[in-house]
């Protein structure tokens, strides 16, 4: 299990990481190299060319706009795990980031990264999905793109990005102070893969009732999923038990696969306890 | 293909080798740099034998290319002993609380116990076992080096008054 | 894997199955395949290009018509390949049965697909590999409709 | 919570002797500063690297072997087939391993496949490079044309009419067919009161130590000699079998173990790799080294994988048990590399410690087109266990008696001890539990666990909606497997004391025990003996590490190898000081006059024994202060243990939590506490894998679907409670040192108890668990079963109790 020969760039700038993208066939960008070192090691990835792009400065940072949170490709999700500001301005990521994978690979694994990969399980990926999130791409030629996540998720481990273009950010939409929140994952074991997640960011109106919402499910079908019709039923409401309960029923009808960890029925069952727990957990916290 | 030459400090010492940019770290340390301690057990990125600290943060080094190590301050369990050969008190403590059978798994519990002790020196029961459920071991099951990490830590924190430790 | 496709054309049978018969016209209906080499009466040299989201698989292998029934109107398709960087194989058997009634026929395909090697060791990407390889089949009927329709309406755009 | 594990009185026991004090270990030193000496370290000049290509189809016949691209491949040294390796193998085939036949036959496999392949990972070509990496990618380019045959996945249906063959050599795919059993069986069950049947499926996965396997080869051109390192439990097989199928003089061949990374019954077979990559060696006249990889050794390293069990139990009106009888089918995959031993082992300890008038259980070993399967830790006995306990808890339920209740009427009193079960041993001994006490066992353990008061915290906990259960499992376990193991204490010049034996450390600590049965007797601190295990040169005769044996025969061995060194040197001690041999004492590596200064060191008697030309010899005393000692035993010691487990069920999830685990352990006398309680901790772990999380998937064409630690699942430290182990001591009869063996033993009992407190969680349900690993999946199917049954009883107004 040692990787294949690859030619290996390290550009120190976008500008020649982007160059590179532009002109080599077959290659690849190294960001953190959780996944893609594992791909490499298994052999079931055969690039020609690997870019590393670690060494470019401008892809860290993590910025907060009024409106926004910006955050650079490169982060490592150890950054994000403990950072003030992300922790004021979206507590999410602070019950999300410790379920991600482990220590040692989140002192390494990026949000660009984790991103590209579109794990169908990957806990980033579904938390940009229920931010509405906004990925920023450049390529050669001063090309520039701003993709929303509903968009960028092309399919199974898809994003719909060009073989020449390269993420160098995503922006989460900020949610009004005093939101409610909750990321809640089953997985066999701790940091393990999850066999289902569910996310769900909320908040109040003066009158109690629910305002706006947003609810994702993650790891039972191929890629994360936003359950529109679960966020219709809650709209408006005060989120009564009833109305939460047949909110998480939406998840009957979602597209699971079975595999050697749990066969669709097990997955959406679970889905269903999930969401209707994040749901609950996000309530309390916007009534607090 | 073109090999590349690298330099990195390792458990305090300047290494410099010749490496393909396809090396992994840890195949770098073991037969580029003759150090064996760091060991492989998986090499996907899941059983955590093969942790060492890359400038001060645990990372597994089967997912690392030496070349991405160039000019990084990487320490291995060769580095935790002090030059004089003192054992540091998580060494001590692992002899001490039976936190070792095989000792494959030992050198990755070691780097990732000092990482946590740097950062949190009172860890729970709890915080140990989240600490390293990222590192595999099938002898222990893991209850002597959870009690290694708690006894070493109090050591630590009964000596963080007075000296802190010194190799 | 086993898969099963139904559809029907406005096409009559014996039509239908000499169309079924011509590999090198069915075989580019298989989404990412295509004909390399027409080896004998029976054999085609055959490509297949598929991506597994970020891995893109690339089968080279023999198509072999082992079976065709003209009485009974039943045909049987074996393809075998291996992937080119020795990552897996896959061996597939294509089976049509058709059922004619006057001008119009129901085509009956089972596919079953057996992988080998790495490709087959995808653990909690076996669902992914079953959706792939049903969305491929459905596409395959659908194109196959598609070339069996259009014979009726002259040569193909 | 920190201070309960570090201050445990079992881990800080210390007695007056060394055998009994849990002293620290001498093997932790180089451990614990990355000085470890694993098959992977080994440094051997010019040495090339190999890459084994296998089989990627669980069936076929292959056409042909393109190695052309392979070869073309920069840094290639050499691709060897059977056919290249022939002139060096003595046979084509691997010697039946364990088994006093020996020598090749039709279900052994082979060195390197070369006409069929039986089973996915089956190897077929070595590719020999200067680098593991271009090994790696020269291997992808070896072509094998593979004709597809058909494929036995699951084992039931190759033993159906008209199924296709595992190899094509075989007319039945059936291995062995036999009946295990005594008493009148058709008697019981006409007298029974009760009649309860099950299905169980029961799946064991793989041993997974985290160092995989390894060979490095060296071959001496120049005398024809050859060195071989494996990370092996089996040197001594290991090299019998290299002498056999090599055609080398005894004197020519070396194997040495290195470090183990574990063991866990991985490395208790000898593999074809084992064989090829030395006879490559010497073909070619240059040093290999093969470190086998983690996808490897999911697809070629054996498992311990399926057995389909159908049961029934006969019990009287007072719920005693008067008969079992039953069928097993036992997976044993696509060759039969050692004696069958697993599903004997499984039949036999079904009884555990149980009074059992009247068994027949008929075993069926069948083969299929996957991995050979052979013992990992536990051989068969936790099968054996779950299957009982499992029959007993359904007796349980179906009469509503109390778990605990039941199994203490059926338990063999104390007072029926030494008790004989009418059944052999594969030596042909009779099975005899020479000592222990089940009864008192089992209510240590209940009480340790607050098993009475129980039923009120259950219903506190459901009366909130939460499911928590309790279950409870005994053993007896065979330990020390003989013949022997070989003990040689020698005493050199320099006064250094050296242990030399087939015995093998595989991290259980083993030089450290026998250091300290050494220390005792000659009066040398522990850590100043120095114990060569596993390495062929010091212990020509032995066995190895398996069958938590080697406390038992090792330890026998070196203890009367240490006693017979001790005597000698008080004979000569007492005639160069001219003083009674009873006047003398050990003391600090020399042997002195009790009460007095005179003394002369163990280094001087070793000297003098040398002898020196012309001097004569004391009287009676043979050159040499060493003596080996091969101590023989037919029969196996019964250690015993009870387990408790208390466990949290999320029924939305389908997910078990350990909530706490009690273990009593009776393995006699403890050598070493601490390292006693290690081994128990990390074989409850092993087994809590086996009840929760370890599946090694196949599909129906026999390709394995789980090759990676993220899919297949070992227990990790967040998944675990604190482990409460005690230790009870009835010493065994049969041997000098009153020892049984612990390795296994934590193990056993482990997925009885958690199914058992599974279902009692579930009870509201009326869960019924017959499988292991008890998966989410398979939770979740059990639960939509009882709720389905639950939902047609209460339609058609059925509600009378059973």
């Amino acid at each position: 299990m040692k990787p294949p020969p690859f030619e290996y760039h390290a550009p120190a700038s976008l500008d020649e990481a982007c160059a590179l993208l532009a002109t080599l066939e077959n290659a690849k960008l190294l960001a953190g190299g959780q996944s893609l070192m594992a791909m490499l090691n298994l052999r079931f990835l055969y690039p020609d060319h690997l870019i590393d792009i670690n060494r470019i400065p401008s892809l860290c940072e993590i910025t907060v706009h009024p409106d926004r949170l910006a955050i650079g490709a490169m982060v490592r999700q150890r950054a994000l795990e403990v950072d003030p500001n992300v922790a004021r301005t979206a507590p999410i990521f602070g019950e999300t980031l410790p379920l991600i994978g482990h220590r040692q690979t989140r002192n390494r694994g990026t949000i660009g990264g984790s991103l590209c990969q579109l794990d169908p399980a990957g806990e980033l990926p579904l938390l940009a999905l229920l931010h509405d999130a906004t990925v920023r791409t450049v390529a050669a030629g001063e090309r520039r793109r701003t993709i929303p996540i509903a968009q960028f998720i092309g399919g199974f481990m898809s994003p719909t990005i060009e073989p020449d273009e390269l993420v160098v950010g995503v922006d989460f939409p900020r949610w009004p102070d005093g939101h409610g929140y909750a990321f809640r994952e089953h997985a066999r074991r701790h940091g393990d893969f999850a066999l289902a997640s569910a996310a769900c960011l909320l908040s109040l109106g003066d009158d109690g009732r629910i305002m706006k919402v947003a609810i994702g499910v993650g790891g039972i079908g191929s890629v994360p999923v936003r359950l529109s019709g679960a966020e219709a039923i809650l709209a408006g409401s005060p989120g009564d038990p009833v109305t939460v309960e047949q909110a998480s029923r939406q998840c009957a009808d979602l597209e699971a696969l079975s595999d050697v960890h749990g066969h669709a029925a097990y997955r959406r069952s679970v889905a269903t306890a999930l969401v209707r727990r994040a749901i609950a957990a996000a309530l309390d916290r916007a009534a607090r | 293909m073109t090999p590349v030459e690298i330099t990195l400090d390792v458990n305090g010492v300047a290494r410099t080798c010749v490496v393909e940019p396809r090396l992994t770290l840890a195949d770098c340390l073991r037969h580029e740099l003759g150090l064996t301690g760091t060991h492989l057990g998986c090499e996907n990125g899941v059983c955590g034998a093969c942790t060492v600290l890359v400038d001060g943060a645990s990372v597994r080094s089967c997912l690392m290319l030496a070349v991405q190590a160039q000019s990084a301050r990487v320490q291995t369990v060769e580095g935790v002993a002090g030059a004089s050969g003192r054992l540091h008190p998580l060494q001590e403590a692992f002899r001490r609380n039976h936190g070792l059978q095989c000792g494959y798994c030992t050198p990755g519990m070691l780097m990732t116990a000092l990482e946590l002790l740097a950062e949190n020196p009172t860890p729970t029961e709890a915080d140990v076992r989240v600490a390293i459920s990222g590192n595999l071991c099938r002898c222990t099951g893991y209850q002597g080096i959870v009690a290694s990490i708690l006894d070493a830590a109090a050591e630590l924190h009964e000596h963080m008054g007075t000296r802190p430790w010194d190799p | 894997m086993e898969l099963t496709n139904a559809f029907e054309v406005p096409v009559p049978e014996e039509e239908a199955f000499a169309v079924l018969l011509d590999v090198a016209r069915v075989l580019p209906c298989f989404p990412g395949a295509e004909l390399v080499e027409v080896l004998d009466a029976q054999t085609f040299a055959c490509k297949v290009t598929l991506r597994l989201g970020p891995i893109a698989l690339t089968f080279r292998g023999n198509a072999k018509i082992v079976e065709s029934d003209p009485v009974a109107k039943h045909a049987r398709i074996t393809l075998r390949g291996s992937d080119e960087k020795g990552r897996g194989g896959a061996d597939a058997v294509v089976q049509f049965q058709l059922h004619g009634a006057g001008e119009r026929t129901k085509v009956d395909l089972h596919t079953t697909i057996n992988l080998t090697g790495m490709v087959a060791q995808y653990g909690r990407g076996a669902g992914i590999i079953q959706g792939v390889a049903a969305e491929l089949t459905r596409q395959f009927a659908g194109r196959l409709q598609d070339l069996l329709a259009r014979t009726t309406d002259g040569p193909p755009d | 919570m920190g201070s309960v594990i570090v201050d445990d009185p079992v881990v800080r026991r210390t007695g007056a002797t060394s055998v009994g004090s849990s002293i620290l270990r001498i093997e932790d030193g180089p451990l614990v500063v990355g000085k470890g000496h694993f098959l992977d370290d080994i440094a051997v000049p010019d040495v090339l690297h190999v890459a084994v290509v296998r089989s990627t189809v669980a069936h076929a016949t292959i056409a042909s072997i393109d190695t052309s691209a392979a070869r073309s491949v920069d840094g290639v040294h050499a691709i060897l087939t059977l056919d290249d390796l022939r002139p060096v193998l003595a046979t084509p085939r691997m010697p039946l391993a364990a088994s006093p036949t020996g020598g090749p036959n039709k279900h052994t496999p082979f060195v390197l496949a070369r006409d069929e392949v039986a089973y996915v990972g089956e190897p077929v070509v070595l590719v020999v490079a200067r680098s593991p990496y271009i090994a790696e990618d020269a291997a992808a380019h070896v072509a094998i044309d593979y004709q597809p045959l058909d494929v036995v996945s699951d084992p039931r249906d190759g033993l159906l009419p008209g199924a296709p063959m595992v190899r094509r050599e075989l007319t039945n795919n059936v291995f062995d067919d036999q009946i295990v059993g005594y008493g009148d069986v058709t008697a019981a069950f006409a007298a029974a009161k009760h009649i309860v049947a099950d299905e169980l499926f029961q799946h064991r996965g793989l041993g997974s130590p985290i160092e995989g396997r390894g060979v490095v080869a060296q071959p001496n051109v120049t005398d024809g000699s050859l060195r071989v390192w494996s990370s092996t439990q089996m040197p001594n097989e290991l090299f019998n079998m290299l002498v056999e199928t090599l055609g080398l003089e005894d004197s020519l061949v070396r194997v040495t173990c290195p470090d183990l990374g574990g063991g866990f019954g991985t490395k208790y077979l000898v593999y074809p790799e084992e064989l090829a990559i030395p006879a490559a060696a010497l073909l070619l006249g240059r040093s290999l080294k093969w470190v086998e990889d983690r996808r490897e050794s999911f697809v070629s390293a054996v498992q311990e994988r399926d057995q389909f069990w159908t049961l029934e139990m006969a019990v009287d009106a007072d719920a005693r048990i008067l008969g079992i009888r039953g069928r097993l089918v036992h997976d044993q995959g696509a060759y039969v590399p050692r004696a069958v031993t697993i599903p004997y082992n499984a039949a036999r300890t079904l009884l555990g410690p149980y009074l059992v008038p009247a068994y027949e259980l008929r075993v069926v070993v069948a083969l299929s087109n996957k991995v050979p399967v052979a013992t990992i830790r536990g051989a068969g006995y936790p099968q054996g266990c779950f299957a009982m306990e499992r029959m007993l808890d359904l007796v349980a339920v179906r009469l509503g008696i109390d778990r605990v209740e039941l199994r203490s009427r059926n338990l063999i009193p104390a007072s029926k001890m030494p008790y004989t079960k009418p059944l052999r041993e594969r030596s042909g001994a009779t099975i005899v539990y020479d000592s222990g006490d089940y009864p008192a066992t089992q209510a240590e353990a209940l009480e340790t666990a607050d098993w009475q008061h129980f039923r009120a915290r259950q219903a506190e906990a459901l009366a909130a909606g939460r499911y928590i259960g309790i279950g409870i499992a005994n053993i007896v376990k065979g330990s020390g497997r003989g013949p022997f193991e070989s003990g040689t204490v020698r005493v050199s010049a320099s006064g250094q004391v050296s242990v030399f034996t087939g015995a093998v450390a595989m991290g259980q600590g083993l030089a450290t025990a026998l250091a300290q049965i050494v220390s005792d007797e000659l009066g040398v601190a522990p850590d100043q003996v120095r114990v060569i295990a596993g390495d062929t040169a010091g212990a020509p005769l032995g066995f190895g590490g398996f069958a938590s044996r080697q406390m038992v025969t090792a330890g026998s061995s070196v203890h009367l190898a240490a006693k017979a060194v001790a005597a000698k040197a008080r004979r000569v001690a007492s005639h160069l000081l001219e003083v009674a041999e009873d006047q003398l004492e050990f003391r600090d590596g020399s042997v002195g006059v009790i009460g007095g200064s005179g003394s002369v060191s163990l280094g001087e008697l070793a000297r003098k024994l040398r002898g020196a030309p012309g001097f004569a010899f004391p009287a009676g005393v043979e050159p040499g202060l060493s003596a080996t000692i091969n101590w023989l035993t037919e029969s196996l010691t019964y250690a015993n243990a009870a387990h408790v487990a208390e466990v949290e069920v999320d029924v939305d999830l389908c997910q078990v939590t350990l909530r706490r685990y009690v273990a009593v352990h009776d393995s006699g006398k403890i050598v070493n506490p601490m390292i006693a309680k290690g081994q128990v901790i990390g074989g409850i772990v092993h087994g809590i894998g086996n009840a929760l999380f370890e599946r090694m998937g196949f599909d129906e064409t026999g390709q394995p679907l789980t090759t990676s630690f993220a899919e297949y699942l070992l227990p990790t430290a967040t998944d675990l409670p604190l482990f409460e182990v005690s230790f009870r001591e009835s010493p065994s009869t049969l041997n000098p040192i009153g020892v049984k063996g612990i390795g296994e033993n934590g193990t056993i009992p482990v997925a009885a108890a958690i199914a058992s407190a599974v279902e009692d969680a579930l009870s509201p349900l009326g869960v019924r668990l017959s499988c292991t690993p008890v998966t989410p999946e398979a939770l979740f199917d059990a639960i939509a079963a009882a709720r389905e049954a639950a939902l047609r009883q209460a339609q058609d107004g059925t509600h009378q109790r059973l």
